[in-house]
């Protein structure tokens, strides 16, 4: 365009308002239900406004250089331009404004289009044009120059846990250079999957997992690790939180048996070590405790197998059932060859695998658990890991049978029919059984037989009752999110029904808590499988780097304010507050007299007003959408003053 | 419809992440309703004091629909907050001797468009047989339309 | 106008639906240049179709329409819609991708999207956008919340009246428009190419499309979808209102004799949802699902379940062998029922829903080197702790593109793609 | 209660039985069968996979109901091939029969 002289700045807009008006033909989108002159002739006439225009396309460029001329020329400080829906092109004329040197939020915008050339008709479409104009110029003349809140951001992530799930985030961060403090609670890093060995579906061993995550966390400049470190003090925001760490040996013998048998693998620090994980530090002699702050916090806290109880299953009743993970171990530390798997020395002629322990349970029908909870949730990630295993006796034992007791075999995943398919190929048994009818596991009645019986009325087989003797009974147990009551009260942070942390909102902000930079990964969010966690650790990864590489939080400006020349103190507000610690209550001295007001937190503010609707006094609103501007638009709305020959 | 037609003003309050796209949406569908409907563009309907909705009354509104996100609000507890205060309006309401039909929550969605022809008609067919506020105020105890005229 | 060419970006992302947009606005969040590549005239893919999304039954299109205009306005983002990318290839540092922007017959510098063309247009053409259900002109704004909101004409269907032209406040038609060869540079790319749904015609047991009343899973998200064809469920032989709908689970999937031996993951799922909103709108109607394994895994899925088996939903343990057409418009049904006292049975139904199996929407083969799996969707080489990994270098992959995935595991996969991709952009 | 078998599907091998574990139990084929009769084929599948002997032999004049259409082994989700399978144990009966 013609000026490229440096543009001399709008004048900072007055109290009282000189209201702009643009109106848009919308290339007879509008002006064909509008009479647009007619609406500028009638806006003219409203308090405030100063200047009312029309323009074919108030979008191209000339409607545009339009409202820049008359904001720079000073003719007018605040602008509605009436034109197609806001969600087009409100953000096309607060940039205009921006270039004009203006504050974007001057700006009000009525929309002629779909809220009236496109649904009515004739005469009354023009009023009711007019009307919504005399109402935004109602606004607009109430309007003020808003700034977006910045808040730095610490440049620091904060990791909590050393799983899977913690050390991907960790890496990921680490690797767009950002400093990342990742704090675990044992001695080791690896998590659950440390206790594994093989991965459905596609066999890459827990050793190589745990070995490349750990070994490049390790190696990692930027990434500190405390192991034996919990947080026991959090506060703060987004971008600025500050935690206390505190590292402790921990309590009695709880890792005793991983630590024996690293001691007995002859494995250093820093190395794997199967069914341990990696060990990159000793363990502290006394407790020790530092402060932390951190732009963004990643929980990563993971899950626990689900532990039956004694006599689920007969579990405990009897040393031949096991649980899936606890099999895992033993099979993997089976010595011997042959062609029949032995265990503790026995022959292992039969084994029987049980899906849905301790998952997929329904009220009425299951036993609640100990802590009064039942688990309703599928755990994902037993129907491939139990065929995985199936796959693997068959392959590795031929002489060993295998018969899959299940509910549904769920098999989603890419690769995990697969699984399904192979077992059946592999002669593995299924039985299909109802939720309530689930299989009975007994002491084999035939003394000369293997030890245990499992009985089940099978679905497959036309409802028949079936009895099956086996040497071995494995459980499928399902997934439990960590205990981390301690975390969840201290960052106040929402759990979901099923006890597991509970995001935002699954599509729209899945990583996100409700608590802005806490983000959350792998499985404590829900059951996960390894692909899944690095996925979801990616994800909120990814999260967090966007913070921490801008540097600084922008949040909208359209936060509550308190006029301090009307607060009172009721403490209204604070009671309203929908954001927890975004409103607060604090002392002043006014004159010398003590005095309680109203505070707002902006960083923490929704935005959503609850408080503006209890306050006695009006004395908070939400900027940029005041109780004052809303009435206002009502009473223009009502109004037929400015209205032609009414 | 004809002389009902234009009984009275509706105001409408359409929360800004899915009744105002789904007014929008009506919009872009050329699916004609009543122009004696306005609408705001609101955050959270949670925003608006008792007070307000009395004083559009009084003002010469003759009928209020709220459409909210519902369940779906991008603010948690907004919804519920909201439905809470509307309770108490209709109480008031009632002591002012309004029709409390005159005032309905609702939730729209972005693409809720049918719904929102349904609340726009009915609230219409409503105002048409109430005719202005106050209108009613005869019919209700004593000293309610005093009550109205003094707001 | 030479304004496209061979444009520098530091990230393609190929594909606009959820994945594509989530990758790219991820990116984008980090300072990244970003363009997003996408086949159809409106970006939003499959999600923006939908009704209603499990397990939260909310409006699939309140959800896909925030990350879509994020996407539109974001200063960091570039959209080459109707655009397909016919060559990817790497260059030393650089991938180049060959772009075909396919013509629109209208410019889209030029269309405000004011629709005068669409009311003036005499064709009427069936509405692929709303199954096929409801007419559509011969040039259309593919749906109400596209983006961007601009004109397309379909050649096929047009008869070259000039109506369009001549309306067309900003002179935008342009019946000459040739089709447009560009490239553009990146340094990295995230295939987020997503899915279709198995041909109808491939299923022969299920009439290939041929007995009335037989409709697909995504048909029946129109139907449901509140700005739908019909404003409630009708079925489409003779708009009756439906009394009794089965589900037909497993219809292409986990069956080799159809060459498709994996689960399609979404269609239990989708097909407990849409049992739920059926029920909702004809509460009167009953419904069946025909299924081999219910496959309710994700957060919340099992719960939704069991609320289905709740509210009335009748869940058939056996898979649907042979569908042939009824009495008046009817659909019968046979299956072995497993009860005890079952066999082979044959149930009537006014409507029946297919639950269509996914297969990609995209082959590399050709195209680029990336390499594909059995199952034809893009491979991926470190399936554990890269996921988004695939075999050739600074390419990425996300959501169905690399196996069908529900919406909630997509947007995850789309971030971690974009943290894959960033890291490497960093590296560089 | 009738205990598993699961030797009985190996024993088969030699009649030429080999693919009945790799079924499902989906129930197309007993759906698609032109019989049209209570769970079979797949009933005499399920009994081979637990090992079912004596139902089998029970059963045994099901198995020349069959009339070797092809339906099922065409239509197979698992391709376990359920008409091979039934000529199959015809194979088995008849040998069984011999033997007593």
């Amino acid at each position: 365009m013609a000026q490229k002289k440096k543009p001399a700045l709008a004048p900072e807009p007055t109290p009282g308002g000189k209201v702009g008006v643009y109106v848009c033909h919308c290339g007879g989108n509008i002006s064909d239900a509008v009479d647009v002159e007619q609406v500028c002739a009638q806006a003219r006439r409203v308090p405030g406004v100063v200047v009312a225009r029309d323009q074919m396309f108030m979008c191209s460029d000339p409607g545009q250089e339009m409202i820049i001329e008359d904001l720079k020329s000073g003719l007018v400080d605040r602008v509605v331009v009436a034109s197609c829906s806001p969600s087009l092109h409100e953000s096309t004329f607060r940039n205009a404004l921006l270039r004009a040197g203006a504050n974007p939020y001057v700006y009000e915008h009525a929309n002629l289009r779909e809220q009236v050339s496109w649904v009515h008709h004739g005469p009354e479409a023009t009023a009711k044009a007019t009307r919504l104009v005399a109402a935004a110029a109602a606004k607009a003349a109430r309007l003020k120059p808003l700034e977006p809140i910045r808040v730095e951001v610490q440049p620091r992530a904060l990791v909590i846990g050393g799983g899977v799930a913690g050390m991907k985030a960790a890496l990921e961060l680490a690797a767009r250079g950002q400093a990342v403090v990742l704090v675990e609670k044992s001695p080791f890093l690896g998590g659950q999957v440390a206790q594994l060995q093989e991965l459905a579906p596609e066999g890459e061993t827990a050793a190589a997992v745990i070995s490349e995550l750990a070994g490049a966390v390790l190696g990692h400049p930027a990434v500190t690790v405390y192991t034996c470190a919990q947080v026991e003090g959090f506060e703060g925001y987004i971008g600025n939180f500050k935690l206390k760490v505190v590292r402790k040996p921990p309590l009695g013998a709880t890792y005793a048996d991983r630590l024996e048998k690293l001691s007995k693998s002859g494995q250093g620090l820093g190395e794997y070590v199967p069914f341990v994980g990696v060990m990159p530090a000793t363990i502290p002699e006394s407790p020790e405790d530092f402060d932390l702050e951190a732009g963004v916090v990643v929980l990563a806290t993971g899950m626990r197998p689900y532990q039956p109880r004694p006599g689920e299953y007969a579990y405990k009743n009897f040393p031949e059932v096991v649980t899936l993970p606890e099999f895992i171990r033993l099979q993997a530390e089976a010595e011997g060859e042959g062609d029949t798997l032995m265990l503790h020395g026995r022959p292992i002629r039969g084994a029987a695998l049980i899906h849905c322990v301790g998952s997929r349970q329904i009220p009425g029908i299951h036993a609640e658990n100990e802590g009064g909870y039942l688990n309703e949730y599928c755990s994902r990630t037993c129907c491939a890991a139990t065929l995985y295993a199936a796959n693997l006796i068959r392959d590795r034992y031929p002489q060993t049978k295998i018969f899959d007791f299940y509910r549904d075999i769920r098999t989603y995943g890419r690769g995990q029919e697969e699984l399904y398919t192979q077992a059946a190929a592999s002669q593995v048994v299924f039985f299909r059984f109802e939720a309530g009818e689930e299989p009975q596991v007994l002491k084999n009645p035939d003394p000369q037989g293997p030890p245990l019986l499992v009985q089940v009325k099978d679905v497959l087989t036309f409802g028949e009752e079936l009895e099956v003797p086996v040497d071995l009974v494995v459980l499928a147990v399902g997934q439990e999110p960590n205990n981390i009551a301690g975390l969840v009260q201290q960052m106040k942070i929402p759990i979901g029904a099923d006890r597991f942390l509970q995001e935002v909102h699954p599509k729209l902000r899945p990583v996100e808590m409700s608590v802005a930079g806490i983000l959350l990964a792998g499985t404590c969010q829900a059951p996960f499988d390894v692909g899944e966690t690095c996925a979801a650790a990616g994800a909120a990864a990814v999260k967090a780097a966007a913070i921490l590489a801008r540097g600084f939080v922008e949040l909208d400006p359209f936060v509550a304010e308190v006029d301090l020349s009307k607060c009172t103190g009721t403490g209204a507000c604070v009671e309203a507050c929908l954001a927890d610690g975004a409103l607060s209550l604090v002392d002043l001295e006014v004159a010398g007299q003590k005095v309680r007001r109203a505070r707002v937190n902006p960083v923490m503010c929704l935005g959503c007003g609850a408080c503006v609707a209890v306050c006695p006094e009006n004395a908070i609103n939400v900027q940029g959408w005041t109780l004052k501007q809303f009435e206002s638009m009502v009473d223009l709305i009502v109004s037929d003053e400015y209205l032609e020959g009414a | 419809m004809g002389a009902g037609k234009h009984a009275g003003k509706i105001l409408i309050l359409a929360e800004d992440a899915c009744a105002y796209p789904g007014a929008d949406a009506t919009g872009q569908g050329h699916m004609s309703y009543s122009a004696d409907t306005y609408i705001l563009r609101v955050k959270a309907s949670v925003l608006f004091p008792e007070q307000f909705y009395l004083d559009c009354f009084s003002k010469g509104i003759a009928g209020i629909i709220i459409m909210s996100c519902g369940a779906e609000t991008p603010y948690p507890g907004a919804y519920e907050a909201l439905a809470r205060r509307i309770d108490r309006v209709y109480v008031l309401m009632k002591e002012r001797g309004l029709d409390i039909r005159r005032l309905r929550l609702t939730a729209i969605c972005t693409v809720c468009t049918r719904a929102f022809l349904k609340e726009v008609q009915q609230m219409q067919d409503l105002v048409c047989q109430l005719g202005a506020p106050g209108s009613e105020a005869a019919a209700a105890p004593a000293g309610a339309a005093k009550a109205l005229q003094e707001q | 106008m030479g304004s496209r060419q061979n444009r520098r970006f530091d990230a393609l992302v190929l594909g606009g639906g959820i994945a594509g947009l989530e990758a790219a606005l991820n990116l984008a969040e980090q300072n990244f240049a970003v363009a997003v590549v996408e086949k159809d005239a409106s970006i939003g893919g499959k999600m923006i179709r939908l009704s209603k999304v499990f397990p939260t039954l909310d409006c699939s299109s309140c959800i896909t329409t925030p990350k879509m205009a994020a996407a539109a306005h974001h200063p960091n983002i570039a959209l080459f819609t109707y655009c397909e990318m016919q060559t990817l290839e790497r260059r030393g540092e650089d991938l180049v991708a060959g772009i075909l922007q396919k013509s629109r017959y209208v410019d889209v510098e030029k269309c405000i999207g004011c629709r005068q063309c669409e009311y003036q247009c005499p064709v009427l053409v069936p509405d692929a956008e709303q199954g096929g259900f409801a007419a559509r002109k011969a040039i259309y704004i593919p749906f109400s919340n596209a983006i961007p909101q601009k004109a397309l004409i379909d050649t096929d269907n047009c008869i070259l009246c000039g109506r369009c032209a001549k309306v067309c406040p900003t002179q935008a038609v342009n019946y000459f428009e040739q089709p447009e060869e560009f490239h553009l540079t990146a340094a990295a790319a995230v295939i987020a190419t997503g899915f279709e749904a198995i041909p109808l015609e491939d299923k022969v047991q299920y009439g290939q499309g041929r007995i009335p009343n037989v409709i697909t899973a995504l048909q029946m998200e129109r139907l449901l979808a509140p700005h739908g064809p019909y404003n409630r469920v009708l079925r489409p032989y003779d708009g009756m209102e439906p009394d009794s709908i089965a589900f037909i689970q497993c219809a292409g999937s986990r069956d080799q004799s159809l060459g498709v031996p994996y689960c399609s993951r979404v269609c239990c799922m989708y097909a407990i949802k849409e049992a739920m909103l059926l029920s909702g709108a004809l509460p009167l109607a009953d419904i069946a699902i025909y299924y081999m394994d219910i496959r309710a895994f994700g957060k919340g899925y099992e719960q939704f379940y069991q609320t289905a088996q709740a509210m009335g939903v009748n869940f058939v343990k056996g898979k649907a062998a042979y569908l042939d057409p009824g009495e008046n418009g009817a659909v019968r049904v046979r299956y072995e029922s497993q009860e005890a006292t079952g066999g082979v049975q044959v149930a009537e139904h006014d409507l029946v829903v297919l639950s269509l199996g996914l297969v990609p929407a995209w082959d590399p083969q050709g195209r680029c080197l990336l390499s594909t799996g059995g199952d034809k969707f893009i491979k991926t080489v470190k399936p554990k702790t890269a996921p988004t990994l695939t075999d050739l270098e600074g390419v990425f992959v996300a959501g169905a593109a690399a196996g069908p995935k529900d919406i909630v595991d997509s947007i995850a996969e789309a971030g971690a793609a974009a943290m894959e991709a960033s890291r490497y952009l960093s590296k560089q | 209660m009738a205990l598993v078998d699961p030797d009985f599907a190996a024993e088969l091998k030699a009649y030429g039985v080999d693919t009945a574990l790799d079924c499902f139990n989906c129930g197309t084929c007993a759906a698609i069968c032109p019989l049209n009769f209570e769970h079979f084929p797949r009933k005499m599948i399920r009994y081979v996979q637990v090992g079912a002997k004596q139902k089998i032999l029970q059963q045994a004049q099901d198995l020349w109901r069959c009339l070797h259409c092809g339906l099922c082994t065409r239509t197979c989700p698992r391709q376990a091939n359920p008409g091979e399978l039934i000529l199959g144990l015809r194979r088995y009966v008849l040998a069984q029969f011999r033997r007593a």
